[in-house]
């Protein structure tokens, strides 16, 4: 089996994000009605979440369990240190501090394309790691709204203040974290005989969802493109293609990284290529909410727009196929 | 009828939960809000489209008894729209008793 | 432009029909009706959430030619209010004749 | 096979009830968009009454069948009654009426709810209980507002006009009692058949969409929970802990009266539940429509949030295994 | 086999159609809430695509194809003239250029229908019809659009301007266009593979999301029927029964000419039925949008009325038995 | 609170876009839309049922700093309104400045 950016664009989920993306540039006006997209995206977050509960209570908890969840917590942490090192001077600092808290995040959906990348080509992966792409979604909000902190502080600037408990609670209880760590705990309870009564609804349709809820994320995702290049009234400036070599480059770094520790720490092909596309891929739903309530300061248009526009259809179309080569070619060249 | 001040408050529907916070410290006893609206402003277009719903608006009506209760709900979510943008417009009109 | 009055409905989307023959019977030829509204009053609150829709409000939005026409549909529309609850409120504004 | 709470506690609908529920609770802000849980709901309806449809098609009209519509007919007329004398020196009449109409009528989701506990057990029910419930969905309301005009005429007390043609319309031809019942009949008139070509749609995903209903049906009931105990401004006051018991005893005292007379009748153990739901299930979808309509004077703060909010939850996580416990022991305990 | 009004009518989709016709007639208030109907019909333009795109990529290219696409094309040409030659001096003449557009193109919902009619006769129609309904749905517009502006120029009457780059966006590259052409492509690119991944969505849920959209169906064109025979405040006029007989006349022509051109060029059973749908059903969806930006003069009570409230019914309820007797009845007594 | 004018449009949905490329012609910098509206008119009722939505209408909010913007933006939209209908509605209100 070779791995080619061609075969994965034969690929249904690909092909109708592209396809979205297209409707939107020609101004087709083709829409997904949003309460429909919402629930979709619940629906996605529902069954993968359950799944990986299911495929849980079918293992022991060993040390491979632990050490994937380490690991993408250890990811969760540092990458969104080394955003904001990264960013500070060349951006406003709640600005930096918010794309730290994005990049420092994952993309569910990124994650449920993955893992339908490796469904198809019969790539196994461990249930586990739907919840290290939980453990991954909150820290990174706390971090960066850290770093923001102590930054103010440092330079005795008090205009903001931010609630901890506030912050807390909109990082881990927030929706979508919820909803994934809820399902995967009932999966984990009602175990094979749960699954064999909604297999239909969460096995079956998931890739046909998959597809249709692609096709709105590429019509949203396009529709955000101009918005990156325009000039905002409130001064807060063009960022263009500084942030784009940002928006590309940073979460290969991040893949490559995880990669690499994946492969320390002997991670099968599946989990490594997961981590990967976690470290890689940026929050789109629960840091924003978290953000608009939390740092306000910052500017949705850019960290937004970078995240949803750029990032993600970067890892759906090229990033996955490629981290999928660099995790052969670690394997292969560097056996331990 | 009475007359009365209509208060109409855009801002983004994640922070409705604050608007509402900020009328019941003042004791203001109704509201009407519609939600997935979407609009344009100073901070760039907000779209009712993306999936986690964070880019929409929502929109308040808020009817007034009197100068002094609008004056105080505007005082009160004024702080929210100078954090997080959105638009506050109060006009007269007659409240229509029954 | 001419002047006009603007009347806002804010009552329960069961009831939407209800005031929409209200209207009929005054002979008022147009309305703007927004559904899945939310709010709260005097009846506690009203969330926009439930299975069957009865706990939504609606917002009707009526421009009257006259001051006399504004009024037929407050009177036509106030025993509904009075039983049921809602707001009406009554401004002024101007028509863009087109 | 033992029944026990503890064994429900496992099945995946009820889990996710409990996991909208604590959504709720911890102000996570977790929500199924209105428009698709109204569809939802749809679907159910639309689902169980395709279903029991083409039970009934594979059937000849019996007595067992005629036997199960009276009972659920006299149910439905005869528990009203008994409500309002319960609360009409309690509560202000147009609240003891609204009350009647609303314990009188019965809740589809509960019922579907516990077909999906019967099939999990494999234990059959009867494709006409569908038509019971559908046919115990109307009367209730003309019952409540019968009693309410009465109570009223009897006190020469003219400020309230019912119109009757309107009330008919209004409690037999709401949309949700129609669907029930066309779905009913196109069943049975399209047969197995017509099963073959949807039987995907309304038999496969039917667990799986059950889930996300009553996780949204979780968030809903937590959210009419405060409302319970909150003073209304217009003097319609605080109800509190009287209320609570009605909203849990009642049910229970219908739940055995409905299998007291399931068992006298023989019905079988799956019908006999289903009857015991129904009798004990509150409506909270055609009733609170029919009574916006037709009895705005009464406070839906009331009875839409004890029938959502207390009775709702009580029968999906207590009442079924309980009223399932209790048909067993009548089956066992006393032989016909 | 026969064929028979009376065998269709056990058909689930159609009497789910006729529920929702009722539903509204009696004010039962039932509705599918809107964003879902909309879902719904993207859902069947996308499922529809991909099967005729996948089946496409099985078969060559060959003449039976293309003789297909262009006796459709030309029908998609010729049916707006006639239209507009018939109606031009009866109606306004926006009013007649606006029904000649309506009834040139397709409604993709009737030819949806009538795939699964085919599909439960196990009948075979080929997945380059689908094609071919893609290519019916645009050039009326322009035709009609056309001939308006034609009859503007010769009377020296020129207050309306009708941008040519904006008609022809409007016309080819409009949502439900694209979507069905777009998944007829990935159909067609991902092959047979493809379809092993969605078909659970495209293929088994199919029949059962038809009957709930026909429902919607049912209740949206009933609610169009009091409009018909409404006066108009801006003199606009009522229309009565001279248009109902051109509503049902005019498809009952132009599908007897589809399926005589069918016949001549050998087309199969399912090809010709589906042939003859296409030219009889008017559209709802791309038409009237494209008009309401190209030619708002125009006026949509009745054109969308018309076409909704009579066309889709006839052809959903008498017209597909009906053309399908005929196709029988030219096959049988003039065999080639 | 600065005076300013609130224009209202009602107008098909499937002419947003268009208004929106009226207010961006006159540099009018913020507006708010509400989708998903029904109505009734000169030109018949327009339901939010049909499943391509062409037949709804959509609410637009404009706040506009001077009675001058405000004439550009009516100047801006009265040749859609007058092709296509609908209402367009002025009146005065306070904005909160923040
Ligand atoms: N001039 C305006 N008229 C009406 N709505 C506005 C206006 N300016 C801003 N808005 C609304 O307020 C939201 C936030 O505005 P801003 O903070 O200026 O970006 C926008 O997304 C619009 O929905
Ligand atoms: N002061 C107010 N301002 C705006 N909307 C209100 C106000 N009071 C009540 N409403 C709306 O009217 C509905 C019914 O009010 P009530 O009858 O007072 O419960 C509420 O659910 C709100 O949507
Ligand atoms: N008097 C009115 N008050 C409020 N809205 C109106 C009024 N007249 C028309 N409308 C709205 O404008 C739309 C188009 O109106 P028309 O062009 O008159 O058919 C209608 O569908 C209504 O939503
Ligand atoms: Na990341
Ligand atoms: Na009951
Ligand atoms: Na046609």
């Amino acid at each position: 089996m070779e791995i080619s950016f061609l075969s994965n664009l034969t690929s249904p989920p690909l092909l109708f994000f592209i396809l979205g993306t297209v409707a939107t540039l020609v101004r087709t006006g083709l829409e997904i009605p949003p309460q429909v997209a919402r629930f979709l995206s619940l629906y996605l977050l529902f069954a993968i979440g359950f799944k990986g509960g299911v495929a849980l209570s079918a293992n022991e908890i060993d040390t491979y369990l632990l050490k994937s969840l380490l690991t993408a917590v250890l990811l969760a942490i540092v990458v969104p240190l080394l955003a904001f090192l990264l960013l500070r001077n060349r951006l406003p600092v709640q600005d930096a501090a918010a794309l730290a808290a994005t990049y420092g995040s994952v993309s569910a959906v990124t994650f449920v394309t993955c893992t339908s990348y490796l469904d198809t080509r019969d790539i196994i992966w461990s249930g586990h790691m739907v919840a290290a792409m939980a453990l991954m979604e909150s820290p990174a909000i706390i971090v960066g709204l850290g770093l923001y902190r102590l930054h103010q502080v440092r330079q005795n600037n008090q205009t903001t203040e931010i609630s901890v408990p506030a912050l807390l609670h909109e990082s881990f209880l927030n929706g979508s974290v919820f909803l994934v760590m809820g399902s995967m705990a009932i999966g984990w309870i009602s175990g094979a005989e749960g699954m064999a009564q909604i297999s239909p609804l969460i096995v079956g349709l998931f890739s046909g969802v998959l597809c249709l809820f692609l096709l709105d994320m590429g019509i949203v995702a396009a529709r955000r493109l101009p918005g990156l290049f325009e000039r905002q009234e409130n001064g807060k400036g063009v960022f263009g293609y500084g942030m784009l070599v940002f928006a590309l480059g940073f979460p290969l770094f991040n893949a490559s990284v995880a990669l690499v520790l994946a492969h320390l720490l002997g991670l099968n092909e599946g989990d490594s290529l997961l981590l990967a596309v976690l470290a890689a891929s940026a929050s789109y739903i629960a840091v924003p909410a978290a953000l608009r309530l939390s740092l306000p300061e910052a500017n949705p248009g850019l960290y937004l727009s970078l995240s949803l526009g750029v990032t993600f259809p970067f890892n759906i179309i090229v990033g996955i196929p490629l981290y999928h080569s660099l995790t052969r070619f670690l394997n292969q060249g560097f056996p331990l | 009828m009475r007359p009365c001040k209509r208060i109409e408050i855009i801002i983004e529907s994640v922070l409705a939960d604050r608007v509402i916070e900020c009328l019941h410290a003042e004791n203001v006893s109704g509201y009407t809000l519609i939600h997935g609206v979407s609009g344009q402003g100073g901070r760039g277009q907000r779209l009712d489209d993306d999936p986690a719903g964070t880019a929409s608006n929502c929109l308040f009506v808020v009817a007034c008894d009197s100068a002094a209760e609008a004056e105080a709900v505007v005082t009160a979510v004024r702080p929210l729209l100078t954090r997080s943008g959105g638009v506050c417009l109060v006009s007269d009109a007659a409240y229509v008793k029954h």
